[in-house]
């Protein structure tokens, strides 16, 4: 497992850094935020959060372009933050608003912005899979540079899917990058329990492509590893399986009891493992930010998170009229 | 005797039952018992699935006979069907039936066919249980009833409680039953309580119950649209109208005797599903009644159903989108004409 | 101009046009070409598909668009939905439609499903070609009509060719839509020859077509049941009877008034179709024509299917198990009375 | 790749090698008879010959009892053969008549014998590996010694099922043996295209289980290695991926022009490399056999298949209310 180097921080921009710590916090607020509100019930529906595991969203799409595509997960939030989806749309869409990213007609488990190359969050583990491998297929076809990113849970990882669209993307040398969010749990079953595998990234050696596995809470470690596999993409030199081992602090869905998390490894986790605080850490150790700089970034978001539901609030309910439309773009 | 419990327990209840009375019975899903091999946690305390509703039974059972499954439809639900043509009698969880797409083949071409394509030689005890309904704002990918693709597939027995009382005995009946029965279990039923029958009782398949008897309309409500179907005929008493509500309660096979004798009576009929329209199970119905009742029809045979279109995740929408008394009442009024409906 | 080819020829003529005119058109799917890198073969001689129906294409356009996949219908056919999401046009082609099992998801959750759930704002462009149809002798697997399933989504549309002609610009004008739609091409009607259009050409999706008058019964006709339901009119005719024959061409969107119309004209209406009969394309046609139409009625819609069974294998079983247009003057026969039949 | 020994044969009686070329030569012959009537249009529908691959089927097969299961393919006559199923039935189904293994409803495609432990060839492609999961989760229930082995192609490897099935499989250590026919071809398309793992077998490792890769033309070899693997999955010590590396003598299916088969390679491997031929130079080397015994089982079988024939063809079609029985064991 690879740990971000010290040098990759010395190499790192103001810019960039303030845009990775920026996004690692608007993740980490809103999530913090919605977490809240669905417990006054205000927010209606399925709601996986994603704090926690933000350094492996933050640093994957550090690489991207809106011309970039991803494919999500139910535990999107994160990746459309990352992707540069817009707050506002994002929280009223989770509050079912005429204002949402989707008009409300998705709500957390199908946020979607197509125009920042977001395909979509979605309801079903492991669809985002085959997406990823489409996304791909079309920039090699038109010959762009574009890539693809594929998030996917450990739980994904043994749905079928998994194997067809890395075989595929393998023998086709497509632009894809399969980032496996190894948080060790799907729902309540362990990873250990679940796959047999010691390492998703163990099958990249038998479909001959690429494969790391590096510590997701590591947000430069994740970024490092993640830029040369966006590099390889891009080069066309093929896909790579990058695994991230991380954490999620909450349950698996809003409302989880979550019994089957060990209570110690779960608090020592977001105490002492956290990836915005090992970031933070980080940035302050090798003077790429400064406390100043940091403390202005929590409070824009604070203010930006406090906006977006402010903004859902005073949204209005789509008109009835929109149960039946967007069904076909034409009928 | 009877003893009072929830649509939920009913089925805990079931899956207990047919598990002590033979031990061939497995449960086999997603987390169907949860947390396998978490040390702290064998086995109590175990979520039953993501609606708990089989808390508990991998207590009593243990990990043989409850098994957690990695997140591979097609995998498991191929794995039960061979169980079940080897010699278990599986219940296979499919957490909600939107995920068919993952393994309908095993389900289809596998579990519907062997029976058949082997000349009778095969059988295939195999059952499903799934979530279906909306109601939930779980949006478009976890809030599908598509009990309609599985009535058209021959082989295949379909399952639609709608309380407690039922699910228990259609449950059971479906364990025991040799062919693969897929029951459906709506999400928003779960903490609807309900007298239930103590001990191990079933319900027979093709037997459709009339939930309130009348002579002006027929209402068949399907699953959880009984409810709606008898806050309408509630409604339309007000007005003088008195509507008999028939529950199917299986899909395949259906009564479509108490249907059509109900409709030779009463000379009208709508039909309310929260499925989509089109080839539905609605459709099924007014076809099958339309031609065999066909003399006997006062007016044309109304579905209200949801809409040709994906169920919305915006409460405001689901709320449109969804069959209500009014939507029963407005395709009345059309059957009836307005003098009529009015006048009363 | 029209030059006669067959349907199969049809097809593969669609297709060349299509990609033709615009380079976003992909063709992908199992053996599309056939024989990827094998060096003696490139790219001359390959199978293009089972039965031959895309040989040649690859010659034309080259492997970058028509891609040979693995067998692994979920990985190729999400592929190809989000393809169409970001900017292609493929073309996708799911071998037999009983495969479906196999990649229903992205067909129902995700193609179906992306412009709804994402408020508009992502639209798929995707055909997918598949096969259906029974009277191959090639058993339960490979012998299903499964549009019905199709139909039920909404989202899709669903397109039911009986022949040449209609094949080619009903394919065409099902690339060049925005939205997701599936093509059946009945295994039977491969070989059948017809006029067919040069060039560039479109059918309009809802559109049904009469082919042939009459007034005293309408018989829809899907997929190749229109020559089932042409020959039963013929030998109605003999026996005095003139029956309209409509092939609806589409399912969904379905063309009802043209349906209606036509009751409303001869007040008798047979469904004919091969597939199976709960839930089905022709309980929807009746369900929406006994409601829309049930004034006009002379005698109930009556469906001619086929059985609530898997398709047999043995030819012996097959003939039985098809619709025949002795099976359409029987159901004939119980809508007239025998009086009226047999005396004419 | 391991080959057999010339000490297995010396070890092997000659009882079991009896058995063993009988099974072969009625898998050769039975196919060859399909063939021929195929091409004089009496058998309908889809026809997948076996021819070539005996030695995978009847090497696994013989350490197999009726109480153990197989499942299938839509190659499926092979495996049928070896696990026991009776001539005149199978010939029969394929016939489409009333005395059918399965009455004539199912077909080459759906060759199916219950009682034999056969579940049945299988017109989808991948759907056996579950099934034989199944088959396995049964033996473990019910604590009996009884293995599942699953019979697959090399393009089968490639759709999900196989990896879910692997898996699952791997976490319960089930008593299944999963025998890829490696034939080097999915339809048309070659493995080296569609695959892009070198060996299926290479899947083993990732997956902790046993895994082999074997020449399939090599009787012994799959012998030996499916010995083994039977054992270990008796003893409760899990599953095995046995690749045996093959040749499909005919087309994929009867009417394949087979324009993409290198016609030199297939020549050579017909008249070099036949599985039969090999195994009857290796038991009269060894002595195992002699020329008498060899004729007199060939003859016998020729017999055998000649019966098959006739009693096909005298053999009724169904019964027309033989359409609508069987759906349902009640309804
Ligand atoms: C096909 C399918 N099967 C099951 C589910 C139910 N489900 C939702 S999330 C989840 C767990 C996913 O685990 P993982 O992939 O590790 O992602 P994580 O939740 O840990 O981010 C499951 C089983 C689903 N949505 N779709
Ligand atoms: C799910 C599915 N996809 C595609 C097919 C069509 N098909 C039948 S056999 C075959 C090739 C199988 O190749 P392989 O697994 O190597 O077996 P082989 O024919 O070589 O024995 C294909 C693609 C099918 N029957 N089922
Ligand atoms: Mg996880
Ligand atoms: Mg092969």
């Amino acid at each position: 497992m690879q740990a971000g180097t010290e040098t990759s921080y010395k190499e790192m921009t103001v810019d960039k850094a303030k845009w990775i710590y920026q996004k690692m916090q608007e993740i980490r607020q809103f999530e913090n935020a919605v977490h809240e509100i669905f417990e006054k019930g205000e927010i209606p529906g399925f709601v996986h959060l994603y704090a926690g595991e933000e350094a492996v969203a933050v640093g994957v799409c550090a690489h991207l372009t809106d011309d970039d595509k991803i494919t999500s997960t139910h535990r999107g939030h994160g990746h459309c933050i990352a992707k540069g989806c817009d707050l506002d749309g994002m929280m009223a869409e989770i509050f079912g608003r005429a204002t949402g990213l989707c008009k409300g007609k998705g709500g957390s488990m199908h946020i979607a912005d197509v125009s920042k190359g977001m395909l979509g969050a979605n309801g079903i583990v492991g669809a985002g899979l085959p997406l990823a491998i489409g996304a791909g297929l079309t920039a090699k076809v038109k010959k762009t540079d574009n890539v693809a990113v594929c998030f996917f849970g450990d739980g994904a990882s043994n749905h079928g899917t998994f194997h067809e669209a890395v075989n595929m993307a393998a023998i086709w040398k497509l632009p894809v990058i399969f980032v496996c969010e190894n948080n060790g749990f799907g729902e309540a079953s362990t990873f250990d329990y679940a796959a047999a595998a010691d390492r998703i990234s163990d099958f990249a050696k038998v479909y001959k492509i690429a494969g790391d596995t590096v510590d997701g809470r590591d947000l430069m470690a994740v970024y490092e590893a993640a830029g040369k596999a966006v590099d390889r993409a891009r080069k066309g030199e093929g896909p790579t399986i990058l695994e991230c081992l991380t954490y999620r602090d909450y349950g698996h869905f809003e409302g989880d009891t979550q019994t089957y998390k060990d209570k110690e490894v779960q608090e020592k986790a977001i105490a002492e493992d956290d990836c915005i605080l090992r970031f933070q850490n980080a940035v302050k150790n090798t003077k790429l930010l400064t406390d100043e700089e940091i403390s202005a970034i929590d409070s824009q978001v604070q203010d930006a998170v406090a906006h977006a539901i402010q903004f859902s609030e005073d949204s209005p309910f789509p008109d009835r009229s929109e149960t039946t439309t967007d069904v076909y773009v034409s009928y | 005797m009877s003893v009072k419990m929830s649509y939920s327990e009913a089925i805990n209840d079931a899956v207990r039952q047919a598990m002590r009375k033979d031990e061939n019975v497995i449960l086999i899903g997603e987390d169907v018992a949860g947390g396998a091999e978490v040390d702290h946690l064998q086995d109590q305390g175990a979520w039953g699935g993501v609606f708990g509703v089989t808390k508990g039974i991998v207590e009593e059972f243990g990990r043989d006979r409850v098994i957690d499954t990695p997140i591979a439809e097609a995998g498991y639900m191929g794995a039960a069907v061979s169980a079940a043509a080897t010699g278990l009698r599986p219940i296979a969880e499919l957490m909600f039936n939107d995920f068919i797409g993952s393994c309908l083949d095993e389900v289809m071409n596998q579990a519907a066919k062997f029976h058949y394509m082997f000349g009778g030689k095969a059988k295939v005890p195999l059952t499903i249980r799934t979530i279906d309904g909306a109601g939930f704002n779980a949006a478009a990918q976890h809030s599908q009833s598509l009990y309609a693709i599985f009535t058209h597939i021959p082989g295949l027995k379909v399952v639609v409680p709608s309380n407690p009382y039922d699910m228990k005995g259609l449950l059971l009946q479906a364990i025991f039953d040799d062919d693969p029965v897929i029951v459906f279990e709506d999400k928003t039923l779960y903490s609807m309580k309900g007298e239930v029958g103590e001990g191990f009782y079933t319900i027979p398949f093709g037997k459709a119950e009339i939930k309130r008897k009348g002579s002006d309309l027929t209402i068949v409500g399907i699953g959880k649209q009984v409810f709606t179907a008898m806050k309408a005929a509630d409604q339309l008493a007000k007005k003088g109208f008195e509507a008999e509500v028939i529950d199917p309660r299986t899909l395949s096979p259906l009564d479509e005797g108490t249907i059509i004798e109900s409709v030779k009576k009463t000379g009208r009929l709508i039909i309310v599903d929260e499925a989509y329209p089109r080839c539905s199970a609605a459709t099924d119905i007014a076809a099958i009644v339309g031609d065999k009742a066909f003399d006997y029809l006062d007016a044309p045979i109304k579905r209200v159903t949801a809409p040709h279109s994906p169920v919305p995740f915006s409460p405001a929408l689901e709320k449109i989108y969804m069959p209500s008394p009014e939507k029963i009442l407005a395709a009345f009024q059309t059957m009836v004409g307005d003098r009529v409906f009015t006048t009363v």
